[in-house]
């Protein structure tokens, strides 16, 4: 546990970090994982595991996750993608579904939305797994498998926003969007990332995506400075 | 093949009566149902009484039925549910170390 | 010496930082004086004019650009022409008489002629160590920094072609010479 | 393997100064972001780091890379980033959350000038303001003006030292003309370096309490992976880390984040004086436009004029107790400043009335030379 740091940025996820017993820090918007890269490098016995949102990730801090996947930068990030911006009211964000409802898309989304494991296992990491949060168990092995792994890690958790996002599309309440996700998710491991379906009304496809092995940044770094110092 | 009756039941429906108890800290209860809707033994049901915020709570009406999986602990949004072995087991395993 | 100015023109690419940084080196380092070298630098890196200049005095340099050059090197007609305004009275201006067509020029000014890129060409079989041909003329002709400095600087300069270098300084000090027995001061 | 402390004597750049000046203070991490005129910091950086066992990465941006910077500070490594104007804009976000997270860690502006894109390759002072309040919210920091080669080094060591002792982002402001200019720098030997480390804590971890100053107002600092287990965020927080909303805890923190910088600013501002014991002019300059300065204050001595230079070497906090007694025997104040005024404000509110506070701007690129800041100083005096 003294290797653990629990990174989170801003959102509805990002109070997370304080509810461990482990060293922890709260960034700024979307500056979770540049923070980690910078823990990590400055000392890599340690182990950053990165809790945020869809928004923070993706939106505002979508350039420091495709730039720390595409480095291998050792660190486990865990998206709970709710869909919208739920801290700040339900705005649409990056994972809004097309047509989908939100206060600043009140007539309908017309942007497109990232699929997370796809644009994960585009920028490079070596571990991508999707479930809901119904998969709580499942969700955890992934975890524990992830953890196991040297290199990024990428795990989306789709997550009922009851308050918001659900309401304004008339999903009903948290327990009615859970039972969705009972009714509507499948897995299938190793599906192709670039397919794995996710409609909020029809399919969703979960499992372990992408379990892959590559040199990791820091141990680059290390077996570079290492070479240097010889000389 | 085994008959029915030659198989041993791999968890006794007597010993697991004592085994788990759920601790369910009711007043961060907020009523969303997870862990009664989802548990795959019914062991919990929505309760009768409000909790102090308003919303009814769990409570485990079927325990002797539970094995538990932590399934409601691990959906429940609040923090609110605690499933553990009973105290006679966790001194087993205090001893064990 | 109080305060000697001196200013490197050339066009991007010919080694005039490099130039002015050597005899920085050489002044402060090995010959126990102060120097401040600076630059102007431009978004080009290549081809463009560009110039470098150092001071170098006996007593800490307060001010640290250069107002009046006392000695200018040019290794370009573009740099010669735009850098030659304010020079000072008497300034020693030393061209690379193969690159550079040296025009009209302020009365008082000492002109001397070395022909810095033939050299390199011909003698030294390499046209990169051209402006180190003109640092030796610099050095015999200016005395603004000793040889033995010079040598020193350009050896931790170019640690892998230290021989090549230092002989077209020696080259460059034997050109120097011979452009002061040749020069003339316009009047 | 490479020495980390360079000593000996050597004719270079103010940036590569800087750069040496943070591995003698111990750096061992660098994050940053190529921009002109400060990139010579970062490769000097890139090269040196891994060769003497630090660390060096080049990030996707400059929040990303202050960000970085932050985390690397809190696993327990000294660290710093280097950038210009531009990339301190971006900066700005996380320099409040290291601030609020009382984070030790050096940022080197290598100023050019602005606002935007604007010089990329001229000198200018015109971050002054920038870094005093570039992020929102109340708060003190420190930034040491630099006005040689060697100061370059000197003050990047002090930087560290007093970022280190204060649990506060310490900015070397250096501008263009000494960030490129060459002189000789002559680096100490090791063990004749001053260093500052931070203050840990003495408490075993169920005792510790992050955020509890102690008289200096400046907490213990523990680190990621010693086991005390504590969390920190730029949220209000109370002495345990964790967010607290109210007025007392707001009240707490935000003043004893200010006060921990002006409490202690004895022990923080640094000026120097030149000639100005009996000066009826006073002359404020600093950095690159303090050469010029030094220059025509000679010049004019030699004239007879009553002159002198106070040269701030802290900007922030301002050293306003120096410049109080360099003015005792002034009738005029000068400050000359390569923006359209800055610090001169910060002179008006230490002079008050009492006498003229004349400001010289000049925001072309190029310092003054002596002359014209002579003709200057001349014509608003007259």
């Amino acid at each position: 546990m003294d290797r653990l740091v629990v990174i989170s940025g801003i959102g509805c996820t990002g109070r997370a970090s304080g509810y461990f017993a482990a060293d922890s820090y709260h960034t700024t918007h979307g500056r979770a994982i540049a923070f980690a890269s910078g823990v990590k490098v400055a000392n890599p016995d340690l182990k950053p595991v990165v809790i945020s949102g869809d928004g923070d990730l993706f939106a505002i801090g979508g350039n420091h996750f495709i730039h720390a996947a595409r480095r291998n930068v050792d660190m486990l990030v865990l998206c709970v993608n709710n869909f919208n911006y739920g801290m700040t009211g339900g705005q649409m964000g990056p994972t809004t579904p097309d047509s989908a409802i939100t206060v600043t898309s009140p007539d309908g989304n017309i942007e497109h939305p990232f699929n997370l494991v796809s644009v994960a296992a585009a920028s490079g990491a070596v571990f991508v797994a999707r479930w809901t949060a119904l998969h709580a168990r499942r969700l955890t092995k992934s975890i524990e498998k992830a953890l196991q792994k040297k290199g990024f890690k990428f795990i989306e958790v789709i997550s009922p926003c009851p308050t918001l996002y659900d309401r304004y599309n008339r999903y009903g309440s948290g327990l009615d969007v859970m039972k969705k996700y009972r009714e509507i998710s499948v897995i299938r491991n190793f599906t192709d990332p670039m397919k794995a379906e996710i409609d909020y009304r029809t399919r969703i496809v979960c499992g372990e995506f992408v379990d892959t092995e590559k040199p990791e940044f820091t141990d680059l770094l290390a077996q570079q400075s290492d070479r240097l110092q010889k000389r | 093949m085994l008959t029915r009756q030659e198989r041993t039941p791999i968890i006794p429906e007597e010993e697991q009566a004592t085994k788990y108890q759920i601790i369910v800290n009711e007043d961060w209860c907020k009523g969303c149902g997870f862990c009664y809707s989802f548990c795959p033994r019914e062991v919990l049901e929505k309760s009768t009484r409000f909790n102090s915020k308003g919303y009814y709570p769990p409570e485990a009406v079927n325990i002797d039925r539970c094995v538990g999986c932590g399934l409601c602990e691990a959906l429940c949004p609040d923090f609110a549910i605690h499933v553990e072995e009973k105290k006679a087991k966790i001194k087993a395993k205090k001893g064990d170390k | 010496m109080a305060r000697t100015e001196i200013r490197l023109g050339g066009l991007g690419g010919q080694g005039v930082i490099k130039s002015a940084v050597i005899i920085g080196e050489a002044a402060s380092i090995h010959d126990g004086k102060e120097a401040v070298q600076t630059a102007s630098y431009g978004p080009e890196s290549r081809g463009s004019a560009c110039k470098a200049e150092v001071i170098i005095s006996d007593a800490p340099i307060d001010y640290p650009l250069v107002l009046t050059p006392h000695v200018m090197v040019a290794l370009s007609n573009d740099a010669f022409h735009k850098y030659k305004e304010d020079l000072s009275k008497e300034a020693i201006v030393i061209i690379d008489s193969d690159l550079v067509k040296a025009g009209k020029i302020k009365a008082g000014v000492r002109l001397y002629q070395v022909p810095a890129a033939t050299t390199a060409h011909q003698v030294l079989k390499n046209p990169l160590v051209t402006n180190v041909v003109m640092l030796g003329a610099f050095t015999a002709i200016s005395k603004a920094v000793t040889p033995e400095a010079m040598r020193k600087a350009i050896a931790n300069a170019f640690p892998k072609y230290k021989e090549l270098n230092l002989r077209a300084f020696d080259e460059g000090m034997q050109l120097g010479h011979k452009a002061m027995e040749q020069s003339t001061t316009k009047k | 393997m490479q020495k980390a402390v360079l000593t000996g004597e050597r004719f270079t750049q103010g940036d590569i100064a800087a750069a040496e000046g943070a591995l003698a203070a111990g750096c061992r991490f660098f994050a940053g972001y190529p921009i002109t005129p400060a990139t010579e910091i970062a490769e000097r950086m890139a090269y040196r780091l891994p060769r003497i066992g630090g660390r060096y990465i080049q990030m996707e941006d400059e929040i990303a890379s202050c960000t970085a910077v932050v985390g690397a500070s809190y696993a327990g490594v000294k660290s710093m980033t280097a950038t210009s104007g531009p990339g301190v804009s971006l900066m700005n976000e996380t320099i409040g959350l290291a601030v609020m997270t009382e984070t030790p860690m050096v940022l080197v502006n290598v100023m050019r000038g602005g606002p935007s894109t604007g010089q990329p390759t001229e000198a200018s002072q015109s971050d002054i303001m920038q870094a005093k309040w570039g992020s929102h919210g109340d708060y003190e920091i420190i930034a040491l003006i630099p006005s040689s080669v060697q100061e370059m080094f000197d003050l990047t060591i002090q930087a560290f030292n007093l970022s280190e002792r204060f649990r506060v982002p310490a900015f070397v402001l250096a501008d263009e003309i000494i960030g490129h200019m060459r002189e000789r720098l002559v680096i100490p030997p090791e063990d004749e370096i001053e260093i500052v480390n931070r203050k840990k804590p003495t408490v075993p971890p169920e005792e510790y309490l992050p955020f509890k100053a102690e008289e200096d107002l400046v907490p213990p600092m523990a680190t990621f992976g010693e086991g005390y287990h504590f969390y920190a965020t730029g949220l209000t927080h109370d002495e345990r880390g964790y967010p607290v909303m109210d007025e007392e805890a707001q009240l707490a923190l935000v003043p004893r984040l200010c006060d921990k910088i002006r409490k202690n600013a004895d022990k923080i501002t640094r000026a120097e004086n030149t000639e100005t014991e009996d000066a009826e002019i006073l002359l404020v300059a600093y950095g690159g436009e303090a050469r010029t300065a030094l220059r025509a204050v000679k010049d004019a001595r030699a004239n007879g004029i009553k002159i002198g230079l106070f040269r701030p070497i802290s900007v922030w906090p301002f050293p306003k107790e120096q410049l109080k007694e360099a003015a005792a025997n002034a009738q005029h104040v000068v400050v000359a400043e390569l923006n359209y005024g800055q610090l001169v404000g910060e002179v008006e509110r230490v002079i008050r009335n009492e006498v003229p506070v004349h400001l010289i701007p000049r925001v072309c690129g190029t310092p003054h030379t002596p002359d014209e800041l002579m003709k200057e100083i001349r014509r608003r005096i007259n």
